[in-house]
């Protein structure tokens, strides 16, 4: 099976892929989803030489929510911002943050939820991956920024990958 | 059929002492003696028949619709001629084999000379004016060759091309005459032309063709103007200007004018034309020959002098004077003949030629003395030789033709003609053979018979025809003076005419000539010493330049300068365009304007100002690349505006390949463009490029407007999609099925373009400048550290089977929605192109390797296959068919054959864009980058690591 | 909306005559490209242009765009792209045997 | 449905991607193979010219579709004239590609040959006027390929310009063809022909524009000034065989002019009347004059050979621009000539400079190896390139001149001065390259006989002495192809076009 | 239709609009290249989701015809809006910015974009 | 009242563009224009969207999706491009 499926994540997200081209779930739909879901991780496989290790299917959903809800509330603030904040006032700063995660997946996630997130955009990692370079578009408390990228989201993370 | 034989004979054996030559000289002497003796005994054997005064003729047809025939006849003035190209032909080649050296090619000597053996053959013999053409040209080019012969002789080279230029100039010219003749007559058979003198006179058109038959007659026989050529030509070894510049080809000409004497002649255009030039020709000729020190030069003058003499003659337009132009011709043909050769035995024995340098020979080579005496005295005229008898009759025969109402010009001028002939006849012998002997000359001694063989037999001839000329030479004289005449010819000719003028005018120039002889020291002293044109220089005067000009021209216009080739092109194709237009009516559109949102205003805009600017910022690559882009997306959502989203997918698709490709291009070639162009250059190119955007803009305007004539052909594609082609996709179901062909060619084309790709990477690959620079490469940009930046490699982990997914959608889909292989292919091409960029080119292949040349070629075979699985049902080439299948519990799907056409598309794209890219890749691995063995650069443990 | 198709088309055909006319590969090809988007918009349009209609067969009586254009506009791009594909190749070889991205051959190496 | 119309065009398209497939790095495997394909095309081509000499006009309808509505291939006279003279060089070429070994200094030279001859008789055979474009551009890409197979700096550059030239040329096309069914709404040419014949008068502005842009592409093939620029360099740079194997590709505009405006635009049509023959005779002359300048003013052989090309295209558009069908006999017949002798002229110079080293015409060199038999072939070749008697090249100057009659002052002057400048041109060259090189003493480097190469150059001479020696039936032929392309309508009436309503 | 739906459909594509022209307007607003790097990525993904999620809406309630293909353009902006963002951001670091602006990694690695010791191996030209 | 929000929506977008514009043309450094693009094929997707609910269909989502897909690959690429000078190494 774990050769059949080297990353299930993958072929569930084809699957639901599939479904979501075709604009529609009838049985057809279904089977040729399944076979494409399984062959095309197979002919891909050798580009995702690792196996990724993730468990806690709630803690994923959980933190999907949280990441949208963070998202809306992202474009607000940036948009105020934007129209109402005079550049002379704006506070950009740069901000490290070290890492615990080691897995890549793991590590990338983090970044794009960073990016995608209020005010804060991931511009660099460093070479050895135990730090992320953010970017804030407003940050009076630079550090504070850090603790809560580390709390809101790292943690819940690492709660996911193993 | 034996007239063609004859002509045949000599350009089917030219081939034989090539070969023959490998069996010794003596056998390839042998054959081409034995082939001009066939072909003398073939003509002999029709002699009784045309002196009797029949005509034979041989018809074959060649190129009937043009009223070209291999037409062969023979009368008498064929006879005369064939039978002095042939006979003396026969002497030349006796004579040839003594005189050339060992190492002298001799084969290809005789295979010259057999050549243009047949081409004088041909000439004569020939009944049709465009035959006559042919061989006519064929006389210039083998004669070429033949000039040509001493390679290494630098006089030869530009000899040979002078006699080309000169006499392809006259030949030209009378293929124009001949063309025009033969349109007045409606044939170009000469029997038939012979026939319409009335016709040919009458027509608006006789001048031009008689000036240009008289302009090819002129040149080949080195008259007056055209008489420089010939001196030159005597670079060629002394055998071939015996034969062709004393006995045959300058005689042609003549030969020319006497053939066609009967409907040019008699017209007072002809006299003035003719007549006058030969006069002239005479004159000037003999006056410059005796001033000439080289013997085959004073020949060579003398020659032009006496073709003048004879068209002169011919010129006269009067039976008696075209019989004496016969007679001349015949005479001249033997002593010259035999001239040229004692010149050669001289030159052999002494190794000069040089008059100033001879002298006092007549102990030393007495045979040859005797020969040059006797040839010589009839050269000047002294009775009783033949020259004497010819000379006598054109004297009688000017003294009483009025010139332009002068009655006295034309006898003092033939007579001052005559008298130089004799002056530089009596120096030719005397300079050489009379006077002491010279010490510097080398041991001088008679040569074997076989060099003096030939001329003696002339000789002897010389003095046969001069004492009885009425037994050896007037049956063929009447023969050939009646076929050039028309009329019957009885000559009678005598030594003694009484004291006519002709004879005093023989007195004075006799008696002139050696006073002239005398004098000729201090004369020569005067002739040096007036400037005077100097033929080579003149022709070379007209020709370098026009060459330096021709080169000038061409080097300036074809200089590699593509901008102008495209400004050029442009303006003209702007040009044509307006023209057209202008010139047929418009009845301007009238349909309603679609009404414009703001929106799509907003887009246009967009498109314009990005136009406007990459044509302002174009120097900055990048940038300009980047609104390239822009454009495309802006056609893209365009097309997805107005109702076309095949063409937006496909346009979009094919943008993001292309701007990958021209960015690895883009990193090997400066980032910028240096400011070259002038104001006034980009003013210019404003101009052109508005006016080409207007004009383009103005026809899709008028089109637009207006509604076709006819129902458009692709309502039959929407009305049959569906029924016939199986899909709702109409643009689809055109692509693969209605015109199928079409995308057959479109990916071929995509094939070939990775192939050709392919193929230039290997030759840059190769040790060489472009291998060079690579290996010395250096980045003209600073890099930054990361190659595969970790979130890349991660995101594409997901995103390429995405990817590929939505490429297996797009294929399936295509019948029926938007989409098909091409954009599937393109999808999926740009999935792996993210790959690549993602772990790297060297990564990415060692993983999975792709054999891209197959996938290309699989592609074509499996579209072509899908069009010829049509033949086994009996049906053309990309017939398809469909039909619903129905796997219960599934709901019925359709399967087309058309799909495995658009497969065959789906892999050929593929192929070829990744062939494409990764041949790229190879170049920038040359240039020193690095292969990495881990997905991304980032320190992790995840896969291998580094 | 005729016009604005007609003056886009006009538009990319002057630059791309403009770019084209440039002495070096880089901008000739891009002249080149703007060219081929002219071309295609001009094909395209040469059907006569619609808005809002259906683009495949939805079996009513509606009027269609016309899809043979189309597909010949399909078949224009895409042997535009093999065609521009090549002569990027091109230029670049000549670049790395030459160290010269001009155009024209004005060092006289086409008269020899 | 007669498949084997469709054959000269599957047999190529499927052999080159078999090459690619199995053979690609074992050139002996693609000699054979590229050999016998040729071989196979010449035969059937062979096989079509007769079919064409017995039958009218014959159609192949793709994929079954009705005429005007799919593509249609048009088997007739004149298309398998095409086949048969692109057959017949390309194997010539062929052979003398793998006998000097030109074959093995590039990849993919046969799967690019084969694609090329592909691209050749599909343009020859369409019966469609956006598929003549699509073979156009096979046809063309392949050609680039081929011209700088073997890569090399001055090739590269002039490669560079060639694409760039015909890209802009495409574009052209495709201006024109957009055109041309935006004012008639169809593509095939029979069909075309009846509706530009029965155009409102309204529309006979736009179709003349669409007549003279398609007109100016196939000028632009056809090399005539002042679309000509691409040629020299192209032809001079390229490898020898391919610059012979080119000589045909000139000749595609030719045809395809030849096909369209006698088919489409015939002189009688209302809107556009004598407008293209009117345009093309002043080019054409004013290209047979550059041409013959170019030959005197050359100062490489290659280039010499190249504008002998242009000079020939020049006389062969005058001919061409009568459009009666004595002067398209005339035409065709020179057009086959000129093929020929142009393919082996291109042969020839690559014969000598590969053994001299060297293009210029300006020094003399040492002697070459096999000078005298190369110099009697150059010889012979320059003869029919010049249009010099005994060969083909005068006979076809002769029917033209015959043909042109009526513009007897233009026409011939500019003719017979042009061919004085040539002959006097290809003497000069001649005698600099094998004369002159006679005065240096030393000998000949050695060189392998390549019987193979000289074996193509030999036929090639051949073929041209036959055109000469059967002008008579040869010429028959092509005035019954003049007849059939001047009268349109059984052409038309094998297209089976519905009744217009 | 109900009104709510028209209402919901409406409101989306206003705001969807908004953030969409924010998003173009913060590019052009903000001082420099990092900050402006905030507003698009952001904004757009929003605009764009309002504007997918309307049409979604749309097809389902109003047309009746049930869509969700929307969602797969969504999915793919959210995935794939960081590595775009990123890799402006490390062209601008590349280009524009010392090493010395940077805040220390806290690690014995220099930031990656920065860092030339990564994965060098030996150039293979032979391939 | 949707067909009021379209319009709202589609002026936004479409000046969006033209802001896009303006930053493509001048700006101080290469990555901005990038961003500047990118930003523009988001809006474009966005306006494709927009257009396929004014007309009732979904013929343009595949165009869509592919402009995600092409803006991202030739964003990622322009920056590959200014990092590395290959993009594909
Ligand atoms: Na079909
Ligand atoms: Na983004």
């Amino acid at each position: 099976m774990r050769r059949l499926y080297p990353h299930p994540y993958l072929s569930l997200t084809l699957f639901a892929v599939w479904l979501l081209l075709v604009n529609g779930y009838a049985l057809g739909s279904l089977v040729f989803a399944a076979i494409l879901a399984t062959i095309i991780p197979l002919l891909t496989s050798a580009y995702w030489p690792n196996r990724m290790e993730v468990r806690n299917l709630p803690a994923i959903i959980g933190y999907i929510l949280l990441v949208i809800w963070d998202i809306i509330v992202a474009n607000v603030v940036v948009a105020k911002i934007v129209l109402f904040k005079p550049n002379s006032q704006l506070q950009p700063a740069w901000v490290t943050i070290p890492i615990d995660l080691r897995s890549p997946e793991a590590i990338t996630l983090l970044a794009g939820t960073i990016t995608l997130t209020p005010g804060t955009v991931t511009s660099d990692i460093s070479a050895c991956g135990r730090s992320l370079l953010v970017h804030c578009l407003h940050a009076p408390d630079p550090d504070a920024v850090r603790d809560e990228i580390k709390t809101r989201y790292e943690a819940r993370l690492k709660r996911i990958f193993r | 059929m034996s007239l063609a034989l004859i002509v045949a004979l000599p350009f089917l054996g030219a081939f034989l002492p090539g070969l023959m030559i490998r069996s010794g000289r003596n056998a390839c002497a042998v054959s081409a003696g034995a082939i001009t003796s066939l072909a003398l005994v073939m003509l002999g054997l029709h002699a009784p028949a045309v002196l009797r005064g029949e005509v034979i003729q041989t018809r074959i047809d060649w190129l009937p619709q043009l009223g070209l025939n291999a037409n062969f006849f023979l009368d008498g003035l064929g006879l005369l001629f064939a039978g002095l190209i042939l006979g003396i032909g026969l002497l030349i080649i006796l004579y040839a084999r003594f005189y050339l050296d060992r190492r002298d090619p001799m084969g290809q000597f005789y295979t010259y000379l057999l050549l243009f053996q047949g081409a004088m053959v041909g000439i004569v013999l020939s009944d049709n004016i465009l035959l006559l053409l042919v061989f006519w040209e064929l006389t210039s080019l083998s004669s070429f060759l033949l000039i040509g012969y001493w390679k290494h002789l630098p006089e030869g080279r530009q000899g040979a091309r002078m006699a080309l230029t000169v006499t392809g100039m006259g030949g030209l010219a009378m293929i124009a005459g001949m063309l025009i003749l033969g349109q007045i007559v409606g044939s170009y058979d000469l029997s038939v032309i012979l026939q319409n003198k009335e016709a040919i006179q009458a027509s608006d058109w006789y001048l031009p063709a008689l000036i240009l038959i008289l302009l090819g007659a002129f040149t080949k026989s080195a008259q007056f103007p055209f008489h420089f050529w010939l001196p030159h030509a005597m670079a060629a070894p002394t055998p071939v200007s015996a034969y062709l510049h004393s006995a045959t080809m300058v005689k042609a000409g003549l030969f020319l004018m006497a053939r066609l004497w009967p409907v040019l002649a008699g017209t007072p255009e002809w006299f003035y034309i003719v007549a006058t030039t030969g006069l002239v020709t005479m004159v000037v000729a003999a006056k410059i020959a005796l001033f000439k020190d080289d013997l085959k030069a004073l020949l060579a003058f003398s020659t032009v002098s006496h073709l003048g003499l004879i068209t002169m003659l011919l010129g006269f337009g009067t039976q008696a004077a075209a019989t004496v132009a016969v007679f001349h011709i015949i005479n001249h043909a033997t002593f010259k003949a035999a001239l040229f050769m004692v010149a050669g035995i001289v030159d052999h024995s002494t190794h000069t030629r040089d008059l100033k340098l001879l002298g006092g020979l007549r102990r030393a080579m007495p045979i040859t003395f005797a020969i040059t005496t006797i040839a010589a005295l009839s050269m000047a005229g002294i009775p009783p030789l033949n020259g004497f008898l010819s000379k006598e009759l054109m004297l009688e025969e000017a003294s009483h033709t009025v010139w332009a109402g002068i009655p006295w010009l034309l006898p003092v001028l033939a007579t001052i003609g005559a008298l130089f002939s004799v002056a530089y006849s009596f120096r030719f012998l005397g300079h050489t053979f009379l006077g002491q002997p010279r010490s510097q000359l080398d041991h001088p001694h008679d040569p074997s018979v076989g060099l003096w063989g030939a001329p003696a037999f002339l000789t002897l001839l010389v003095v046969l025809i001069g004492l009885f000329p009425m037994l050896s030479a007037a049956w063929l004289i009447d023969a050939a003076a009646s076929a050039v005449t028309g009329e019957a010819v009885a000559v009678n000719i005598y030594h003694w005419h009484g004291f006519t003028a002709a004879f005093w005018m023989s007195v004075i120039a006799i008696l002139g000539g050696f006073v002239l002889l005398m004098l000729h020291a201090p004369l020569n002293r005067l002739w040096l010493a007036t400037p005077r044109p100097e033929a080579k220089r003149i022709f070379d005067g007209i020709v370098e330049p026009l060459a330096a000009l021709a080169r000038g021209l061409t080097q300036r216009l074809h200089d590699g300068a593509l901008t102008r080739y495209f400004a050029i092109a442009t303006v003209a194709i702007v040009a044509a365009g307006f023209a057209a237009f202008l010139g047929g009516a418009h009845s301007p559109g009238l349909r309603p304007e679609t009404p414009v949102e703001i929106v799509p205003l907003i887009g246009w805009f967009l498109l314009i100002a990005s136009a406007a600017a990459i044509v302002s910022f174009h120097r900055n690559r990048l940038l300009a690349l980047v609104l390239v882009g822009v454009i495309g997306l802006i056609v893209s959502v365009g097309f997805a505006y107005l109702a076309a989203p095949d063409l937006a997918l496909t346009q979009i698709s094919v943008e993001v390949v292309t701007v990958i490709l021209l960015l690895l291009a883009l990193n090997f070639v400066p980032k910028t463009t240096p400011f070259e162009s002038t104001r006034l250059r980009r003013g210019r190119d404003g101009v052109i490029a508005t006016l080409a955007g207007l004009g383009s803009g103005a026809l899709i305007y008028a089109l637009m407007m207006r509604d076709s004539a006819f129902p458009s052909i692709s309502g039959y594609h929407l009305a049959n999609a569906k029924t016939e082609g199986g899909g709702t996709n109409v643009v689809n179901v055109i692509l693969v099925d209605f015109r199928g062909y079409d995308t057959f060619g479109e990916i071929v084309v995509l094939g070939i373009a990775a192939l050709v790709i392919f193929a230039l990477t290997e030759a840059i690959l190769r040790a060489g400048p472009a291998n060079d620079r690579l290996l010395t490469w250096v980045q003209d940009q600073r890099d930054a550290g990361d190659r595969h930046p970790l979130m890349l490699v991660v995101a594409t982990r997901m995103v390429l089977p995405v990817a590929i997914m939505v490429g297996v959608y797009i294929f399936l889909r295509g019948h029926n929605e938007p989409g098909g292989g091409f954009i599937a292919g393109l999808v999926v091409a740009i999935a792996l192109v993210m790959q690549y960029m993602a772990s790297g080119f060297a990564w990415t292949e060692a993983r999975q390797r792709v054999d891209y040349h197959a996938l290309i070629a699989a592609g074509v075979l499996i579209a072509g296959a899908a069009g010829v699985g049509a033949w086994f049902t009996g049906t053309a080439f990309l017939t398809s068919d469909f039909g619903y299948v129905t796997l219960p519990p599934l709901a019925p799907f359709e399967l087309a054959t058309a799909m495995i056409f658009d497969a065959g598309v789906f892999l050929t794209v593929l192929g070829a864009v990744m062939l494409a890219l990764a041949s790229i890749s190879r170049i920038a691995l040359r240039a020193g980058e690095k292969v990495n063995t881990a997905p991304y650069d980032t320190d992790l443990p995840d896969g291998e690591v580094r | 909306m005729e016009f604005l198709v007609a003056s886009a088309v006009g538009v990319l055909t002057g630059a791309g005559i403009y770019l084209i006319l440039r002495l070096r590969t880089f901008p000739v090809i891009l002249g080149l490209a703007l060219l081929s988007y002219a071309v295609n918009v001009f094909i395209f349009a040469s059907g006569r242009i619609a808005i809002g209609l259906p683009p495949v067969l939805s079996y009513d009586d509606r009027d269609y765009s016309d899809p043979l254009t189309q597909a010949l506009v399909l078949t224009a791009i895409v042997i535009s792209f093999g065609m521009t594909a090549v002569i990027v190749m091109m230029a670049l070889g000549s670049f790395l045997e030459t160290g010269d991205d001009g155009i024209d051959m004005t060092d006289g190496e086409d008269r020899r | 449905m007669n498949h084997w119309i469709i054959a000269p065009v599957i047999l190529p398209a499927l052999l080159a991607p078999l090459i690619v497939l199995g053979m690609r790095n074992d050139l002996v495997l693609q000699r054979v193979f590229g050999l016998a394909g040729t071989l196979a095309l010449l035969l059937i081509s062979g096989g079509l010219l007769y079919t064409a000499s017995v039958n009218p006009p014959e159609v192949y309808f793709l994929g079954n579709w009705p005429a005007p509505f799919g593509i249609v291939l048009v088997l007739d006279r004149l298309a398998a004239i095409m086949l048969t003279l692109t057959a017949f060089l390309a194997l010539m070429v062929q052979l003398y590609a793998i006998g000097t070994g030109w074959d093995g200094r590039g990849k993919h030279f046969h799967a690019l040959f084969q694609f090329q001859l592909m691209g050749l008789c599909g343009a020859f055979l369409t019966g469609d006027a956006f598929n003549l474009f699509v073979f156009f551009e096979v046809l063309l890409i392949a050609s680039y390929g081929l011209m700088i197979h073997g890569g090399g700096r001055d090739r590269l550059r002039a490669g560079v310009q060639y694409v760039a030239y015909n890209l802009l040329g495409s574009t052209l096309f495709l201006f024109g063809l957009a055109t041309l069914y935006s004012v008639t709404g169809t593509l095939n040419m029979a069909d075309l022909a009846v509706k530009v014949a029965s155009l409102p008068e309204g529309d006979a502005a736009l179709i003349r524009v669409a007549g003279v842009l398609l007109l100016l592409v196939f000028a632009i093939k056809g090399a005539l000034v002042p679309l000509h620029f691409w040629l020299p360099a192209t032809y001079a740079n390229a490898p020898g065989p391919v610059a012979a194997l080119f000589a045909v590709m000139t000749k595609v505009g030719a045809y395809a002019t030849l096909r369209l405006y006698s088919l489409v635009f015939p002189p009688d049509t209302p809107a556009t009347g004598a407008l293209f023959g009117d345009l093309l005779l002043p080019a054409a002359l004013v290209t047979l004059a550059v041409g013959a300048l170019g030959v005197l003013g050359a100062v490489t052989l290659p280039r010499l050979v190249a504008f002998a090309a242009i000079a020939s295209m020049g006389t062969l558009f005058i001919a061409l621009s009568g459009f009666t069908a004595e002067s398209t006999a005339a035409t065709l017949y020179y057009l086959i000539h000129s093929t020929l002798a142009t393919g082996a002229l291109f042969l020839i110079a690559d014969l000598v400079q590969a053994r001299r080293g060297d293009s210029s015409l300006r020094h003399a060199c040492p002697p070459i190896a096999q000078q005298g038999l190369i110099a009697a072939l150059f010889f012979a070749t320059a003869i029919a390139l010049a249009g010099m008697p005994p060969l083909s090249g005068f006979l076809g100057k002769l029917l033209i001149l015959d043909a042109t009659r009526d513009n007897l002052t233009t026409v011939w002057p500019t003719i017979l001065v042009t061919s004085l400048v040539i002959i006097i041109g290809f003497s000069r060259a001649g005698s600099q390259l094998f004369w002159k090189s006679h005065a240096s003493p030393a000998d000949p480097a050695p060189r392998a006989a390549e019987p193979l190469a000289f074996t193509a150059v030999f036929a090639l001479l051949a073929a041209l002495v036959a055109l000469t020696l059967l002008a008579g039936p040869v010429t028959a032929y092509l005035q019954a192809t003049a007849a059939e392309l001047m009268d349109g309508a059984a052409y038309v009436a094998a297209n089976r076009l519905p009744e217009l309503p | 239709m109900t009104l709510v739906t028209e209402i919901l459909i409406s409101v989306l594509l206003v705001v969807a609009g908004i953030f969409g022209i924010v998003g173009s307007f913060g590019l052009l607003k903000l001082p420099d290249p990092m900050t402006r790097l905030h507003a698009p990525t952001k904004a757009t993904t929003i605009g764009i989701g309002g504007v997918l999620i309307a049409s979604m809406l749309y097809f389902g309630l109003v047309a009746d015809s049930f869509s969700w293909h929307e969602i797969l353009i969504s999915l793919f902006l959210f995935l794939t809006a960081p590595i775009t963002a990123n890799f402006i951001a490390k062209a601008h670091l590349h280009r524009e910015v010392p090493v010395s602006e940077l805040p220390p990694t806290g690690t014995d690695r220099a930031w990656a974009t920065y860092d030339h010791d990564i994965a060098e191996t030996a150039p293979n030209r032979n391939l | 009242m949707i067909e009021l929000a379209l319009t709202f929506a589609f002026s936004c977008f479409g000046l969006a563009l033209l802001f896009n514009l303006w930053r493509i043309v001048s700006a101080p450094g290469v990555p901005d224009r990038v961003l500047a693009l990118d930003t523009m094929v988001i809006n474009m997707i966005a306006l494709l969207v927009l257009y396929g609910i004014r007309q009732g269909t979904g013929v343009n989502f595949e165009a869509a999706l592919l402009f995600a897909m092409t803006g991202f690959v030739s964003t990622v690429a322009y920056c590959k491009f200014m990092l590395r000078g290959y993009i594909i190494e």
